[in-house]
């Protein structure tokens, strides 16, 4: 057993080690129940949960791209009551912290979700997607510094768990919005969604998506989320869960060192469901390796070239 | 159970049909828990293909701990996977599938089986392993293909004693029409059916078995991003309006559940 | 001999083929002249200029990342007279217009330089590179309409040469942007510019770039090029020059078909500094495969899924 | 003239350091116009490495029409390169370098060149194409590495009547030191020195044949991301603060231009 504190700190939510899952990448924990054990996670981040049910967009709702995929799920959800009622009981089940990732499309949404979740103590911490772009309206919340910080002040009213706010990049400055989340009262920030792409077949000469745009994410994405993150480590003084292409441990690595205190697998769960155990051990081998004792260590330890 | 595996090449090997090869694969568990209907997802490791890609499990050997598939050559995982060398390995996860298809009861039923492009693999699993379980039970495999030299898939059909008929748009070999041609004058109270292929294919095939009150199993086969159930980005749509993942909802489906 | 009509209107520049390269990936065109023949291409888009010249960053200036490159070259050239002393004489010997990618630090900056360039006749157009992000305020001009806005006022008044306004993807709509250049007199625009980004060494702890952030380009960015045209095509009436991760013919067309009237080979070129001629061929091809006796018809000509 | 060439693969030859290999191919073009210090660009067909990578001409055969690259497996590139057969085709560009090793005047010196890593391939062909010229002329080879079964590099210069010089950091063969211990005794009136390596080797062998008063041509070998002279992101920062595009000015320098 190596001697490495690997746990970290999202506001009140002690995370195990600094590894969660991307919400919408993992499903709701149990699907992949064979292959990773939930209890071995920093913490679960799971789908999207609305208000009501969801049907989500038409297919084809992903597409392959150069080093990344564009996804326009539509957040296909069975809603806060199927959430309560089918997900968490199997969820609470492991000792393993339970984000829940909500979205909505006004404050009165998204604080009717997570008092719910509070009331059935169905969540550890919410992850406020106020930057879905697969939405009508589901970006503007994360364009505009005060819709943004009205969602979170909202939700900061009828919770006591930490709130996080999940940010977009599809921004021209996305210091502002993390400062206006952090001014109103949220306790982390994960960054980052996806980033709006499109996808043309050019032989048919059509759209790739039935919903024309998606969002972008994986390893392509990854030289924006890390600049994301190291932009707002040096703005905002809360903890930051960073994402956006990882696909193996170093790259978990580079997001610490550019200011993350924890990392989410997403799009790289497609590829190998067990990523997040490898990324896990590949830290904790990075520590141990490089001489750090404490993994926080290496939040934005990174420096000038 | 699903696992993730660096399964031993065995062999590739390439068949009669342009760029078609047969891979097998030493993976005891694969041989122990696949049905017919089951897919694997291979992650070839050619730095480009980002996701998986999945292949219906073709044959079974339990005994020697092998299973293959069957594919043909289009992209970059399965341009890598032609590639292979017996001894390497490959990356697999499987068997996938939450829902394969059901010859229950085997006796006293006429399963027809029909089947094109890289629909034609899991079919021939399945035809086989009834005739193992059943081997008086009537087994009809229909195969579509453009041309002659584009058919493939029957290895092995005949010895397990079922009749395959060929169906070839120009005529080429056997019947010279689509396999809903060959399908029609079997329609008969005691048949049953199963399909996969190409979605007009199977929507025909769906749809004639449904105007003759037959039974009829289609194993779709969507694009999939995960294949375990956790992207929902695999969905068909079902005629109650809900958005199905076909990779744990499916493969198979009800053909009248869909709404094509 | 084909007989597809392959000449594209940009303003009053006409492009005997709609494929032009990437400012600051083709040099200035003599660096590659016994691989590509100038006057095979439709226009050839040189380095920036400047008015006074300029060092460039230190190196490390540009890395690799998945299905792109990050680069901080920092506009490194001779300036305005060194361009019209040793560069224009030897574009002028081709029979391909000339388009001068021009960066500045303010309205007036930009002004003289394309004043230099109209007084000279040593360039068919001009591309107003407002969104450079790799020198300091570099950016600030491509993201707010107003000062986008006054940078083409201020050229449009000193030249009858076809203005070309370069647009940024790092902006949170980048319709507002196009549409405050439309007005204010471009003749035409050219998108995208880079994605800024960052990318770290977790092996030293220390940023790949000495700049610390870049730009990137490169397939990775293909996705999110194409929905700006897409974008831009269904806001404003001006022609589009679309580039992002072109790296084959089929990338050329999926510009085309979301709403480009011309296409720019960039980081393309490094890998393939023939590339621009490929894709001539291969966009003539496409349009003899697909029955299209003039390209022009493949402007836009993409249909929902 | 630089062109883009289809090459064929002639031979993919490993060597006794560990991941080493020669890569010999067909093509008359680059056989009869690569000098010493120009250097090749390689597309491999991976899917990731989007861009070129650069390796220095290591032996050339104008009359069989081939040239040689000696490489080590790092990254995505070299391993493909390491996985070609003979008849594949290799995705070159050359040759490049807009200044390569200058030896002229050939007679009347003591040409001393000082290696390591993968700038021995460029000196090898240096040493041999001076010899060549003038038979009588004094070569001697420096080749620095930590450990003797990390030297490479060598092949036939003996033959050619180089003296050679090894160098370990670990004293496992030839001088217990590093290159500039064996430079020193040689910094005579008549020596006139190249060096191609890593950095800190060429920085100390530039600076000490400087304080001796002794010509010394450098051979960057800079991170090149295109290798023509059109992304100026290879530069280095020479004495008089300009950043010099080390493909196209380069890849050799006088050493005093070069600010380390
Ligand atoms: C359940 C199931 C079983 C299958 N069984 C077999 C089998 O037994 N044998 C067989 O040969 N094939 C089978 N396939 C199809 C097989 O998965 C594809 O042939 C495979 O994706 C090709 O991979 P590739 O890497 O060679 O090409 P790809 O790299 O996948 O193809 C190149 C491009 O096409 C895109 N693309 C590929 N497939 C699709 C799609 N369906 N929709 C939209 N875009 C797509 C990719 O995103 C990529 O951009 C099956 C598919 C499913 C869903
Ligand atoms: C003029 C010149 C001559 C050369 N000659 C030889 C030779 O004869 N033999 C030989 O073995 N090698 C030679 N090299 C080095 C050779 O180009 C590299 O070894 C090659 O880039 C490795 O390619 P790869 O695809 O295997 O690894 P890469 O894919 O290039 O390496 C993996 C990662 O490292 C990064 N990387 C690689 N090199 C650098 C760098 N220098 N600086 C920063 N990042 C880097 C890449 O961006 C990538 O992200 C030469 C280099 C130059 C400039
Ligand atoms: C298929 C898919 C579905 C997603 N669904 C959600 C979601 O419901 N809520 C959310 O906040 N983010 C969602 N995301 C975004 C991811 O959580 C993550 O922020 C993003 O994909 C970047 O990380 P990656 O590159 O590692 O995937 C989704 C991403 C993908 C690919
Ligand atoms: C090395 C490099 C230098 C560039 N220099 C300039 C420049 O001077 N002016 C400019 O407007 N764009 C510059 N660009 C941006 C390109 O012209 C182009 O807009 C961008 O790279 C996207 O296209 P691509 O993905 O095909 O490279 C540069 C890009 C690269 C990679
Ligand atoms: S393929 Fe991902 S949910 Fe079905
Ligand atoms: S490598 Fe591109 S200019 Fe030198």
């Amino acid at each position: 057993m190596s001697t490495v504190k690997m746990t970290v700190q999202i506001g009140t939510l002690t995370m195990r080690n600094p590894v969660t899952t991307g919400s919408g990448t993992f499903g709701f924990g149990s699907e992949t129940k064979d292959l990773v054990p939930l209890d071995r996670l920093g913490a679960v981040t799971v789908k999207a949960t609305t208000r009501d049910p969801r049907l989500g967009n038409p297919p084809q709702r992903i597409a392959e791209t150069a080093s990344g995929i564009l996804n326009a799920i539509g957040l296909q959800n069975g809603g806060i009551d199927d959430y309560l009622t089918n997900k968490a009981p199997y969820l609470r089940d492991f000792d393993c912290p339970i984000i829940v990732n909500v979205p909505g499309e006004n404050p009165d949404d998204f604080a009717y979700v997570v008092e719910r979740l509070t009331a059935a103590g169905a969540a550890d911490a919410v992850e406020l997607n106020i930057s879905c772009p697969n939405v009508s309206h589901g970006l503007d919340y994360a364009t505009d510094p005060q819709l943004a910080a009205s969602v979170v002040a909202a939700v900061r009213n009828v919770t006591k768990m930490p709130v996080i706010a999940k940010l977009s990049p599809n921004v021209t400055d996305i210091r502002v919005i993390a400062k206006a989340c952090e001014d109103a009262g949220a306790d982390a920030l994960s960054m980052i969604n996806t980033v709006v792409g499109t996808a043309i077949d050019p032989r048919k000469r059509k759209f790739r998506l039935a919903n024309i745009t998606g969002g972008l994410s994986g390893p392509a994405i990854k030289p924006v989320a890390l600049l994301a993150v190291w932009r707002c480590y040096n703005s905002v003084k809360i903890p930051i869960i960073g994402m956006g292409g990882i696909a193996c441990p170093l790259d978990a690595i580079e997001f610490m060192l550019a200011g993350a205190t924890a990392v989410a697998c997403g799009t790289g769960n497609f590829v190998d469901p067990t990523l997040s155990l490898e990324v896990i051990d590949g830290i904790e081998q990075y520590c141990v390796e490089n001489g750090f004792a404490d993994v926080n260590a290496l939040i934005g330890a990174v420096t000038a070239a | 159970m699903i696992k993730k595996e660096a399964a031993q090449v065995v062999s590739v090997t390439p068949l009669s049909a342009p760029r078609h090869f047969v891979l097998t694969m030493k993976s005891a568990h694969l041989a122990s828990h696949s049905r017919p209907g089951h897919f694997i997802a291979v992650a070839a490791d050619t730095g480009s293909a980002i996701l998986r890609k999945p292949f219906s499990v073709y044959t079974v050997n339990p005994s020697a701990g092998e299973i293959s598939i069957l594919f043909s050559v289009y992209g970059p995982t399965t341009t890598a996977m032609s590639r292979m060398l017996p001894g390497d390995t490959i990356d697999v996860l499987g068997p996938l599938g939450g829902r394969v298809f059901n010859p229950e009861p085997v006796i006293g039923c006429h399963h027809i089986l029909v089947g094109g492009g890289y629909g034609v693999p899991p079919l021939n699993y399945l035809a086989k392993s009834i005739r193992a379980v059943a081997p008086d039970t009537k087994v009809t495999v229909i195969i579509g293909a453009r041309s002659a030299n584009l058919l493939v898939g029957d290895d092995g059909l005949a010895a397990a004693g079922v009749d395959v008929i060929y169906c070839t748009d120009d005529g080429s070999t056997g019947v010279h029409g689509r396999v809903t041609d060959a399908l029609l004058p079997l329609l008969q109270e005691d048949a049953r059916v199963y399909t996969c292929g190409p979605t007009p294919m199977m929507k025909a095939v769906g749809e004639l078995s449904e105007a003759h009150n037959v039974d009829c199993q289609v194993s779709l086969e969507t694009f999939m991003p995960c294949g375990v159930g956790i992207c929902v980005g695999c969905v068909v749509k079902k005629r109650d309006g809900v958005y199905s993942r076909t990779c744990t909802d499916g493969p198979v489906y009800p053909g009248c559940e869909v709404a094509w």
